[in-house]
């Protein structure tokens, strides 16, 4: 079992806490030391508990469809503060309306992110990615 | 921060209300002799607390959609597209407001007023202020709710009072833990006190104003006990501050007998712990809110969850019910098709209104089991509040005596963990600290390997995901794929 | 015209079946043995009876839409736009080819060419001819039925099964009595004799043919003892005939109880009453056709008598259900709504299908009183054919034993009158000649009393009336304005 | 009461009962010799059964939208064949598709129909202005 921390919360003004919940029993029955910030959570706050836990990666979700704004510079953030190679996953509701989901992914792995999750996901893929990227 | 569950003092109310009406300029000025004299003005027909014991004594279920845009003419609107098939109408509160952020409000009714159409996701109240707010109550015909999410709603109260509103949602429990993140329990119940202290000073004058504490939480498999604890607790608090109309909701859970066994649960144990402490002169009736989960993106498949949250609404006997709308999945409806979702639950409670009349077996234990889960949780809530249900609310959350499964606040302990049973029933899967008989934790969990049989997987946390997604996918239970 | 229920000579109808086939230049060359090898070679999952069976011992409910246009490019094009979303196709005939008016049937085939779409109410299958119409089989990855209201329907039998539909709706009554003027009784009885002799005669090759008599008649308010009394009697006649896998229908009337206590009662007395035939090696299956009455115009109120019936449809247990539409108020459906119609029943279905686990009190009652009812009708039936099920069908209507309300047939007594209880279960308001037993007849006469009382006007016709309009304007039971 | 006869029927090839049944109870109640021809009626049976019988009043109903086609030309036929005074009333879903209800009532009164009647009309109209019609 991989026994590394990871950061998992819900970005901006978001308040939906079930997936979030969700996430947070299923990374952590899979061995994780998940540092769960909840919802609503600044980007700043995700740094700021990444460099207090020395955490290897930070899970994004936002359901609001917001997430487009909220997740922007977010990359380029993390690198500024001193997590230059941070595995950064994003997942939910990411944009406003209906949007092709291939463009979705590249919009976001544009931003800097190294894994894009819309809500049709299975879990177990989200792991075994998370797996591969850790090398654990 | 201190609380107790004791009537506020008139004049403590009068001095804290000074720095309650200077949040925002619409507040100063506001006064709650005038307020009564609009009320008083009001016909029969537009006050919400007549409407709805009416509707108890008549056996009748009412009808109320969720409504709410940036702009008064505009949501005058709206409410009139909506009037004719409602019984009841909304304003809901947009969602800078229910964070106190007045500003950022204004911002948004500028922008919308720039755009020609609204920008923001309710009704900015306390921003249009007293006045504008006149406006729709004397646009529309029947009653008119406030209906919101904001754990300090002080402002809105008093100005939503004033201006003739005379329902208001919400609770210091039900509009903190689904709603908020780090607002403190003991701050959220303390502000609901002053507003139902505000509404016990309205009743004193005379105006009955309702209030209904918000029973669906966080609307993701949440065991009746749950929510009727929370209900009971918020009924207890209003109830010693002068509220006299109180209504008690309750969100569709899915199985039918369970509901209706939830609903008429509710009423029996509001009225028992209601009248244990003391209290006799109250008006009581319920709500169900359908499906407050996952709907369907497809508006036909969403139809079959509105129109099966009416049949519950209807043979549970509630006296209102809260629909919504085929573009649920999508967010916030047009207005044509909220007027849909209406028009498809009153067909669907008039048609079935007439055959209420038959007795199932199964609903005796189904209601057996929540009354022991509510007194074992409210024994448990007294004893840690020493007789003080304020108190016991705030250490029951502590200790997770109370714990609603899914929700956002920090001072919900979440290690409860439901998930439904063989029949779509929602069972407690996870005690974590809830203080249930073993008896009827066993009545769970058995419940519970029943379902895993049938599935052939062991009772497991992936059923709890598979249960969340299921109605979306068109299903009650999260069967394996 | 002399009847009686005995088996066809296969001798007899191989010399009728050429006058038969002549009828039309399609029916020349129709061989019953190319007809068995083709049926041979299609895969079990497009066999209707075993997908029945397979959803009998499963207890599922399979959805089944109603479709059919002129042209077998368009007709193809439709089903395979629901064959996602349903579990049984069919292929729905045009009212020409329900006469036997094939050359009028063909003038709109010839017209709908040149329109580019379909003219005609349904799919002129006999026109089109067998290798037209195995295209659609082949085209198609489940099974298909033939649905008509055909009196004299033994060429399009003919073509079907050549074809490979394995399939076919009505019966010498229920094709009748609701759908023509001027068809003598024995006659329509005498040619489904022989349709059902020719399943006889694929069966005795191998090839099952599922056969389901029309369940719902009128639509208008028949109380479950007269449909089930039809049903029953066109089982038996088909059974002797050799038929082996039978579907009885029903169709909903509004009141979830009666409706159970309808669907349960009519797989047993149909057992029962095969059983006391002396036949035992038959398959059974059972239908429900959701509200066959006038729906409301405003599609999002029609989704909720939609979302009623499948409601029904499952807490009764039906092996399938026929699906209506949003637009069925006003006529023939586009494909897009007929596929709303299954995406709702098929969400409701699936969200109280785990939930049937539950046993109601008053269920018990109305299943004896349909007992009883059915019991008094078979008696009289058999007595009027001095044993004989054929003739005493004939005689029964011509005394007015059997009666169906507001059907055209000349041949139907039309004096029985049903209204609405006050829970709007359908009850015999004037009997005619129906020879009801004295107590069931005043569990009647009380049940309108009581509703009569609520309504503060006497038991009347305006009743009925207002009954018949009631869930087309929004409710069950019609009460006065 | 009213005694006159009156005959009853729907036209064309339109099998709908319901209405047809309604009818004939209600105006037998009010007291009527109704002749009832029932569904699929052509205009001449309506108009052989009202020579035959001596009705004064033919009632015409169309439930399946094709009303327009089927009641053209009957008010002339009836003059053709000797019936000059009969009273004719028209009721039902008298055209395909939604069309204003004021001008489908325009519409059939130049046809030659004395009175045209929309499906929510109330029957209790229908019958006083039948009696007023036929002066009883």
């Amino acid at each position: 079992m991989c026994k590394k921390t990871i950061v998992l919360g819900v970005i901006g003004s978001d308040c939906h806490a079930v997936g979030n919940k969700i996430l947070d029993k299923f990374y952590s029955d899979a061995g994780f030391n998940v540092i769960n910030l909840g919802v609503m959570v600044s980007q700043d706050e995700f740094i700021d508990s990444a460099i207090e836990t020395g955490a290897e990666a930070i899970l994004v979700s936002s359901l609001y469809g917001h997430g487009e704004i909220d997740c922007m510079g977010f990359r380029e953030r993390c690198t500024e503060r001193g997590l230059e190679d941070i595995v950064l996953h994003v997942g939910g509701n990411l944009v406003v309306g209906k949007m092709d989901k291939a463009h979705i992914v590249e919009k976001f792995k544009d931003m800097g992110y190294d894994r894009v999750y819309t809500p049709d996901v299975d879990l177990q893929i989200c792991l075994e990615e998370l797996r591969a990227d850790l090398k654990c | 921060m201190e609380i107790q569950n004791k009537k506020i003092e008139k004049q403590e109310y009068l001095n804290a209300r000074e720095e309650i009406l200077a949040a925002w300029p619409t507040g100063q000025g506001v006064s709650i002799e005038e307020g009564v004299k609009y009320q008083q003005s009001l016909p029969e027909s537009k006050r919400f607390a007549s409407v709805l014991n009416q509707a108890v004594k008549e056996k009748k279920v009412l009808i109320q959609p969720r409504a709410g845009v940036a702009l008064v003419d505009e949501h005058i609107e709206l409410l009139k597209f909506l009037e004719e098939e409602s019984d009841l109408l909304p304003t809901t509160i947009d969602a800078y407001t229910r964070l106190n952020r007045y500003d950022e409000a204004q911002k948004g009714i500028d922008k919308s007023r720039a755009a020609g159409h609204s920008l923001l996701n309710g009704f900015p109240a306390v921003n249009h202020g007293i006045e504008s707010c006149r406006r729709i109550i004397e646009s529309i015909s029947k009653p008119v709710e406030i209906r919101h999410g904001t754990p300090d709603a002080r402002l809105l109260a008093e100005i939503s009072y004033a201006a003739g509103f005379n329902s208001f949602e919400g609770g210091g429990i039900s509009y903190n833990i689904p709603y908020a993140k780090n607002v403190l329990l003991e701050k959220s119940i303390r502000d609901w006190q002053f507003i139902d202290r505000l509404t016990g000073i309205y009743q004193e004058e005379g105006i009955t104003i309702n209030r209904e504490p918000f029973g669906p939480l966080s609307g993701t498999l949440v065991p009746p006990f749950v929510s009727h604890s929370i209900a009971i607790i918020e009924g207890l608090l209003a109830l010693e501050q002068g509220v006299k109309s109180i209504t008690l909701g309750y969100g569709q859970a899915g199985n039918m007998i369970q509901d209706i066994a939830a609903m008429q649960s509710l009423t029996e144990l509001a009225h028992k712990y209601f009248g244990e402490a003391g209290f006799k002169d109250y008006e009581l009736s319920t709500v169900l809110h359908q499906w407050m989960g996952g709907f369907p993106e497809d508006e036909a498949r969403a139809f079959s969850v509105i129109a099966w949250g009416s049949v519950v609404a209807n043979f549970a006997g509630a006296t209102k019910v809260i629909v919504k709308t085929p573009h649920e999945a999508s967010g916030i409806p047009t207005k044509e098709a909220n007027l849909q979702g209406l028009k498809a639950t009153r067909q669907m409670i008039q048609m079935t209104h007439d055959q209420c009349y038959f007795n199932i077996a199964e609903l005796a234990l189904e209601k057996e089991m929540i009354h022991r889960e509510v007194d074992a949780i409210m024994a448990a809530v007294f004893e840690a509040g020493k007789g003080d249900i304020a108190v016991g609310a705030v250490k029951a959350f502590e200790a997770g005596i109370i714990d609603v499964p899914f929700a956002p606040a920090a001072c919900n302990y979440g290690k409860m963990l439901p998930v439904r049973d063989n029949t779509g029933a929602v069972r407690v899967f996870e005690t974590g600290n809830t203080p249930l008989p073993a008896d009827v934790m066993n009545y769970h969990k058995e419940k519970i390997r029943e379902r895993a049989a049938v599935e052939e997987r062991d009772p497991c946390f992936q059923m709890v995901i598979d249960d969340i997604y299921a109605i979306s996918k068109g299903r009650l239970v999260g069967r394996p794929r």
